[in-house]
């Protein structure tokens, strides 16, 4: 395996570590602790009501909103990533490209903000 | 000692083992101060607002984290009958691993540091992201309303901090030419803590953390106090420990973060006797505690913002802002040519 | 240990391609299982353009992937968006449901 | 010679006057009477033009005269040229000389849209005469479907109760065959590298091949003729089309598919040719008799008539098949005499129409009693459909037969029977339309022709008498190209034989 | 940075894009109803567009973008050809969004920007930019599909276009990631250097495999069958402008695109796809004419019928010859001068308060609106491709050029379709002229509407006594692609 790839190998033991004591912790809990579920403690909390339905409904759309202008940012500033890095080697002609770009971006931003779409209520 | 145990085995088991002492080296003080930052919190707000806080358990109620631990170590864990279980369970262990993870990167001092890939931030941008899908995972596998919509408000809040968050980032790593914590810290070391050019990007980091992290004052999506909890009110036992844990081991990396970002990490204020006879990891950890008081402060003292402001604090304010503050970093950088790398 | 080279990239690419693209014909149930699909698809392509990219030394392969990333995610937005236009005026998501032109 | 483009002006008048007929605005009935008007005007114009070029032009030689050329799609060799000889020549003036007869013949029978209905004539003339002067094959071709577009129309809009159905099959019968002459075309293009007819003419096509286009121009030119089996369409365009339509059709549009033979399939593909003229004989002799026969028991006059367009048509192909001089002649000749005297029954046909609105011959009988006129015009053409001596009918027939004997007697004896059944079902209808007693009350009050209806019939009944008297005039101009035609065909045989007997 | 930048040959998109974001902002800072300003500002920028790139491109080869895009003579022709699609359809629009409450100045915008998608389609000289191009074009085409948000059917088109146009990117994709892999570029001129050249390389069983991906990507963008079956739903569901729109402009970009991509890259290769575009050329051709015969709604006849003409100008594209191009390229421009003539005619139209969409529906319109009647007659005959109208020329140049390359088959058939598909052209001019009204019909044209009606008309009569320029250009803009024989 090449030698940059070996940087991860802490990485990957660290996930395991931390997977294992997460397993163990609730493994253990759930043998320690004292288990009698009944139907009445099982159901969802819901102000004592029975709970009706599936909860999985409806929601507000506002919540797709921030999803989608969500996934369109984080796109910019994975672009943002390595071009910051390489800023240097670049020079204006990197720069200006990435101005264009955020200048482009900074007009949808607008047009959202003004149609809206950054409201809450 | 160390010399003759690493002639008795093979080179590679011993680098093995090295990582796994690295890692609890880690993990152990980690889940420690996880524990007493719990027990700080009750602490600091009491005293702010004239009361003792735990003060029984153990003297000056030092024990009572631990109490704390028992007693969720030892209750029942319940399913929600209508729950999907497998994701139900995932859930919590998702949010907790990731927290622990992302330490990984973290350098503690210079070399001090558990997998120093050149790809440091990026690392932690991802991890960091990740952290969504636990809350998500969990308000949609409980099968409850509420749950479902704590889950949805929480996930779209963090979302919308992680963008200014992420621009926050870059305007670091525009003057730093590097992806690489211990990079980013010894820049620090030739110039100045970026906490001084980019102030007002630490403000927005700070702020940013906060709503990443749930924190008051932007825990509506919790409101423990007036609402139930938000995505883990299904959740009981060590099932919503870890949720705890997760959330609290969050605050702490997040506040590492901020360290290495603007405060310098493992610098002394000042490179001279006798800040420089104090260990990197000494000043480190202050720093981080440092960060640490200010979320507890901001809880005691800021009232719960509404969630149409925070979210129009995150997308009209901190957004167009950071966005600026990218341009106008990169831009006085090339301007001036003072860009890292450059010819 | 076998050596992972770079027809095993292609067998795994080429596996999840034809997932994504059975799970959006033989998908009965949501609009949404299409778009993962999709995504699926996707996915499988950058996975093949970086294989290829760092079999063949060559960095075209890479800055496709990201176009296709950013492509993708443009692509989710808007088919986020249509099917939310889409359950307002039907009220499901269901694939049967999406059968009011025909002929 | 003339430095004018007299085949382009004869060609594109009539496209003016329709052009003209479109501006004109203002109430429906001063739009018609001003539309009838412009369109008699324009197509008299045209023909008065036509006679210029049969004026102009040299009937010693067999070239093609009047020639024009201009660059039309660049690029390609396919080139707008115009050029008539002594084939086409009778063709254009056919045209010409039918279209003012047709609109003059609408006026009391067309009365909705008439604008668009004199817009449609007057199209259907510019197609039908560039037609006829194409040299340039593509040219030809888009001439040749053009005539469809306004033909459609015709019928389907101003046609009987299933002019729809009609409509229909005329189009898609036609479009049918053509599309896959224009496959043959393009075959030819790249083959021969130009699309110029004339040159196209003198190209020798590999014999394969020659196989293959002879049978996708047949496919097109035998719908048109139309030839047995593939004729089902024209009874019932006949039968639903106005009656200026069932003139055209049967005097200028059947016309195209012979002329399409002579132009086309004899001169390029004399290979062929030769090798598929059993089955046109057969084709022809079955249509000859079988039509006859089917002639015999219709109810419908149009539709009799209709019939015996087609049996007439075999004679046509028969002759052109024949490949003899005397029966190339007599094809073309018989060509232009059933133009004239096919129109004319269905004007006859149309003339009774008109008063009693109906086409069922038992609705008619004794009509002598009350149109003398009429009857004398009707027994004139039936005469001259019949082929008796002194009528154009009769030359072309004749020659035919003369032809096609010196090649084979069976088929000339065939061809010879249905002469007698044709004489057999014109004269019964003859018989029960205007002979007898007039049984029925309605007929009492009918009219007899009108000025109008006389003026109309008046060349018609000229030119037969002219072509069966004197044929002189009409054979002259053919004779250079009739005889060049055969010669090239000879020729070819010729090479073909010496070619295959040098293989052996 | 050495990379040359030359923005001239990109002038016309840029100024198409720039355009797009100013109206952008004008709209949204503008308080009111501005669609109509809107639109017309956008057109007025296309038709600018348009003189641009006239001006800009020469009978050069220009290159832009370190080559990543190419302005020739195809590309110009082609470009003008889509931005006169698109400036056509956007002022056809005004009339319908207005009488439908459907106007937001978002909807020329969009229209700007799917159009400069379809600039960069046709000027791609690399697979990234081909991509980039037409996903900018496809995602602005889901978006108009939709567009009428109310709409049931609207957006249900909108979800097939989405779903199966992301399918088809997918396919395309996995194919440009295996031409990429077995050969190491993505560049257009690098490929067809590669297999062209002095020493041409066997293509290896992977590129084979991505080109038929390639292939089957591009056949559902122009939706030719096999993968056709969005075109009549998106057709049918989507607001008729916007599928006034779809029938054109992103048709003519994507056929461009498919004759670059098999005559640039794959050019030297036409012996493994020809046999691919042949039958897809033949089962468009049967499915337009066949499946069109049983439909009543007449934009999924449209949809039908532009199935039916991809399959013809595919013939082109399969005999793989500079004369196939030109003829494609003819066809195109024919093709665009009858749809947007029909689709004038569909959108003046109304009766009872909306658009007349039944071909039954359309009875009695030859008494009523003679002088529509007649349009849409002389249209429709132009679609069959009766001479003396301009489809007869279309049609001819593609059969010629199938005929010369020897696929005499196809062009057989190609004929034969053409003839059952004169069928159901034939059908609405019976209804139109032979059948009794049933409805009356509202006068709802607009002055832009009768416009496009009349010019389409004329120059469908007309242009087969003047066809030169369009002939000659068509000519220039194919022999680019083959500079070997040129």
């Amino acid at each position: 395996m090449e030698a940059w790839l070996l940087e991860y190998l802490p990485i990957l033991i660290f996930i395991g570590i931390a997977v294992a004591i997460s397993v163990i912790a609730i493994g253990a809990s759930w043998l320690v602790g004292h288990q009698k579920p009944d139907p009445d403690k099982n159901a969802a909390y819901e102000c004592g009501f029975d709970a009706f339905g599936d909860a999985r409904s409806k929601f507000d759309v506002r919540f797709y909103l921030v999803a989608i202008l969500f996934i369109i940012f984080d796109l910019e500033v994975a672009f943002l990533f390595p071009w910051a890095v390489t800023l240097g080697k670049i020079g204006m002609f990197g720069f200006w490209s990435m101005m264009v770009f955020l200048g482009v971006l900074t007009i949808g931003f607008i047009y959202e903000w003004r149609k809206g779409a950054l409201e809450w209520e | 000692m160390v010399d003759m145990l690493s002639g008795l085995l093979p080179p590679e088991l011993w680098r093995l083992i090295v990582i796994v002492l690295q890692i609890v080296a880690i993990v152990l003080p980690l889940l420690l101060a996880v524990a007493y930052l719990t027990y700080a919190e009750r602490k600091v707000i009491g005293a702010i607002q004239l009361r003792k806080g735990p003060n029984v358990v153990g003297p000056f109620g030092l024990l009572q984290p631990l109490a704390d631990g028992a007693k969720l170590f030892l209750k029942e864990t319940i399913f929600p009958s209508g729950a999907n279980k497998v994701v139900f369970v995932i859930a919590p262990m998702l949010t907790f691993i990731l927290a622990l993870i992302a330490w990984a990167v973290i350098p503690f001092d210079e070399g001090w540091v558990v997998a120093d890939i050149n790809v440091g931030v990026l690392y932690l941008f991802a991890i960091s992201s990740l952290g969504v899908y636990g809350i998500i995972m969990s308000g949609w596998a409980s099968n409850s309303k509420y749950a479902f919509l704590g889950g949805l408000r929480s996930a779209a809040q963090m979302v919308s901090y992680e963008v200014s968050m992420g621009l926050v980032i870059i305007s670091v790593l525009v003057t730093v030419g590097s992806l690489n914590l211990s990079d980013i810290v010894l820049k620090q070391k030739e110039t100045v803590w970026f906490i001084l050019p980019h102030f007002p990007m630490f403000i927005i980091f700070v702020v940013s953390i906060l709503a990443e992290t749930n924190r008051a004052p932007f825990d509506m999506a919790e409101s423990e106090s007036e609402l139930v909890a938000g995505y883990n009110v299904e959740y009981s036992a060590m099932t919503f420990a870890l949720f705890f844990l997760g959330e609290y081991a969050n605050m702490i990396l997040m506040s590492a973060m901020a360290t290495v970002l603007f405060l310098g990490g493992w610098l002394p204020p000042m490179d001279i006797a006798p800040f420089n006879w104090i260990p990197g990891i000494i000043w480190f950890v202050l720093k981080i505690c440092a960060v640490l008081f200010i979320f507890l402060w901001v809880r005691a003292t800021f009232p719960r913002y509404r969630y149409d402001q925070l979210m129009r604090l995150g997308w009209k304010i901190f957004l167009p802002f950071s966005l600026f503050w990218v341009v106008l970093t990169s831009g006085v950088l090339v301007a001036f040519g003072w860009l890292p790398g450059q010819g | 240990m076998f050596e992972i080279g770079l027809s095993h990239y292609l067998i795994v690419a080429g596996i999840l391609f034809t997932l994504g693209v059975f799970g959006i014909f033989l998908n009965r149930k949501n609009v949404i299982i299409i778009m993962m699909s999709v995504e699926l698809m996707l996915l499988a392509v950058n996975l093949n353009f970086v294989a290829f990219s760092s079999f063949l030394n060559d960095l075209v392969g890479q800055v496709f992937a990201m176009f296709i990333l950013t492509v993708a995610a443009a692509e989710a937005a808007i088919g986020l968006a249509i099917l939310v236009v889409f359950f307002r005026n039907r009220g499901t998501i269901a694939v049967e449901e999406i059968s009011q032109l025909k002929g | 010679m003339t430095d004018w483009p007299l085949l382009s002006l004869t060609t594109f008048l009539p496209l003016l006057g329709a052009l003209f007929i479109l501006a004109i605005r203002g109430e429906a009935q001063v739009v018609a009477r001003n539309a009838r008007n412009v369109a008699l005007l324009t197509s008299v114009a045209t023909f008065v033009v036509s006679l210029f070029i049969l004026g102009y032009f040299d009937a010693a030689s067999a070239e093609f005269q009047l020639k024009e050329t201009a660059v039309w799609l660049p690029g390609t060799a396919i080139t707008y040229s115009m050029g008539v000889d002594g084939i086409s020549v009778w063709f254009v003036l056919l045209s010409t000389f039918l279209t003012p007869i047709c609109i003059l013949s609408s006026i009391g029978a067309v009365e909705k849209r008439v604008k668009e209905y004199m817009v449609a004539f007057l199209v259907l003339e510019t197609m039908m005469v560039g037609m006829f002067c194409a040299l340039d094959m593509v040219l030809f071709y888009v001439f040749f479907e053009g005539v469809l577009l306004p033909m459609f129309i015709i019928i389907g809009v101003w046609g009987g109760a299933r002019r729809v159905y009609a409509a229909y099959k005329l189009f898609l019968y036609t479009l049918l065959g053509s599309v896959l002459m224009l496959v043959a075309m393009l075959a030819m293009y790249f083959d021969a590298h130009t699309t110029d007819i004339p040159t196209l003419m003198a190209h020798g096509f590999p014999q394969g091949m020659q196989l293959w286009l002879w049978l996708a121009f047949f496919a097109s030119f035998a719908v048109k003729v139309p030839m047995w089996p593939v004729h089902t369409w024209l009874p019932d365009a006949h039968v639903e089309a106005p009656t200026a339509g069932s003139v055209i059709l049967a005097g200028v549009l059947l016309k195209m598919g012979a002329y399409g033979f002579i132009r086309f399939s004899v001169p390029m593909f004399p290979l062929a040719s030769e090798y598929f003229t059993p089955l046109v004989y057969t084709l022809s002799i079955v249509a000859v008799i079988y039509t006859s026969l089917v002639a015999l028991v219709q109810e419908d006059m149009k539709k009799l008539i209709a019939y015996s367009s087609i049996a007439h048509m075999g004679y046509v192909t028969i002759g052109v098949f024949s490949m003899t001089t005397q029966g190339v002649e007599g094809a073309l000749y018989q060509m232009l005499s059933h133009g004239i005297v096919s129109g004319a029954l269905f004007l006859c046909v149309g003339v009774v129409y008109d008063r009693m609105h109906t086409r069922e011959i038992s609705r008619y009988g004794g009509l002598s009693e009350r149109m003398p006129k009429y009857a004398l015009v009707f027994m004139f053409m039936t005469m001259a459909s019949v082929g008796l001596p002194g009528t154009g009918g009769f030359v072309g027939e004749f020659l035919v037969l003369l032809g096609v004997f010196q090649v084979n007697t069976w088929v000339a004896f065939f061809a010879a029977s249905g002469l007698v059944l044709g004489a057999c079902y014109m004269l019964y209808l003859y018989r029960r339309m205007v002979f007898g007693r007039m049984t029925r009350d309605d007929l009492k009050s009918i009219l007899d022709l009108s000025p109008r209806e006389v003026l109309m019939f008046a060349p018609l009944i000229v030119i037969v008498i002219w072509m069966g008297v004197y044929p002189i005039t009409f054979l002259d101009p053919m004779h250079a190209s009739v005889a060049k035609l055969i010669d090239n065909y000879e020729l070819a045989r010729a090479a073909a034989e010496s070619l295959s007997v040098a293989a052996r | 940075m050495t990379e040359s930048l030359d923005l001239i040959p990109v002038l016309p998109e840029l100024l198409v894009v720039l355009a797009a974001m100013a109206l952008l902002m004008m709209g949204v800072f503008r308080k009111g109803d501005n669609t109509a300003a809107a639109t017309t500002l956008a057109v007025a920028a296309m038709i600018g567009a348009m003189l641009l790139t006239w001006a800009v491109g020469g009978s050069d080869r220009l290159v832009s973008f370190g080559g990543l895009l190419v302005l020739d003579p195809f590309a110009v022709f082609v470009k003008v050809l889509i931005l006169a699609a698109s400036a056509i359809t956007a002022s056809m629009s005004l009339n319908f969004l207005d009488k439908e409450k459907l106007g937001r100045f978002e909807y020329p915008v969009l229209i700007m920007l799917a159009t400069t998608g379809m600039m960069i389609m046709v000027s791609a000289n690399d697979f990234l930019a081909l991509y980039m191009g037409l996903e900018m074009q496809s995602l602005s085409l889901y978006v108009l599909a939709a567009y009428h948000r109310e709409s049931a059917k609207a957006t249900e088109s909108g979800l097939k276009y989405y779903v199966l146009g992301s399918l088809a990117s997918g396919m395309l994709l996995y194919g440009i990631s295996l031409v990429y892999g077995f050969s190491g570029t993505t560049s257009f001129d690098g490929l067809a250097k590669l297999f062209g050249g002095e020493h041409p390389v066997h293509p290896h069983l992977g590129f084979i495999a991505g080109l038929v991906f390639v292939l089957a990507g591009l056949a559902f963008k122009i939706s030719a069958a096999p993968f056709h079956m969005w075109a009549p739903d998106v057709y049918e569901g989507a607001p008729t402008p916007v599928t006034s729109f779809f029938a054109v402009a992103p048709k003519i970009a994507a056929m461009a695109l498919l004759v670059r991509v098999m005559t640039g890259p794959f050019g030297e290769l036409s012996d493994q796809w020809r046999q691919v575009v042949a039958f897809i050329a033949l089962a468009s051709m049967f499915i337009g004419a066949f499946a069109a015969i049983a439909q009543n709604n007449i934009k999924r006849l449209m949809a039908y019928s532009s199935i039916g003409h991809v399959g013809f100008m595919l013939v082109g594209v399969a005999a793989g010859s500079a004369d196939g191009v030109q003829g494609v390229l003819i066809y195109l421009a024919i093709y665009l001068s009858m749809n947007v003539g029909v689709f004038a005619v569909i959108l003046s139209m109304r009766q009872k308060g909306r658009l007349v969409e039944g071909i039954n529906d359309l009875a009695g319109l030859g008494k009523s609106n003679p002088a529509m009647a007649a349009a849409m007659a002389v249209l429709m005959f132009s679609m069959a491709g009766i001479p003396p109208l301009a489809g007869f020329i279309g049609k001819f140049y593609v059969f010629k050029a199938a005929v010369d390359a020897g696929l005499y088959t196809l062009a057989i058939i190609g004929v034969v379709t053409s003839v059952v598909s004169a069928y159901y052209y034939l059908r609405i001019i019976k209804v139109m002229y032979f059948d009794e009204a049933l409805e009356s019909f509202e006068r709802s044209g607009s002055k832009a509407l009768g416009l496009v009606m009349a010019v389409a008309t004329l120059v469908n009569i007309a242009f087969i006594a003047v066809p030169g320029p369009l002939l000659t250009s068509a000519k220039a803009a194919a022999a680019v692609l083959f500079p070997a024989a040129g």
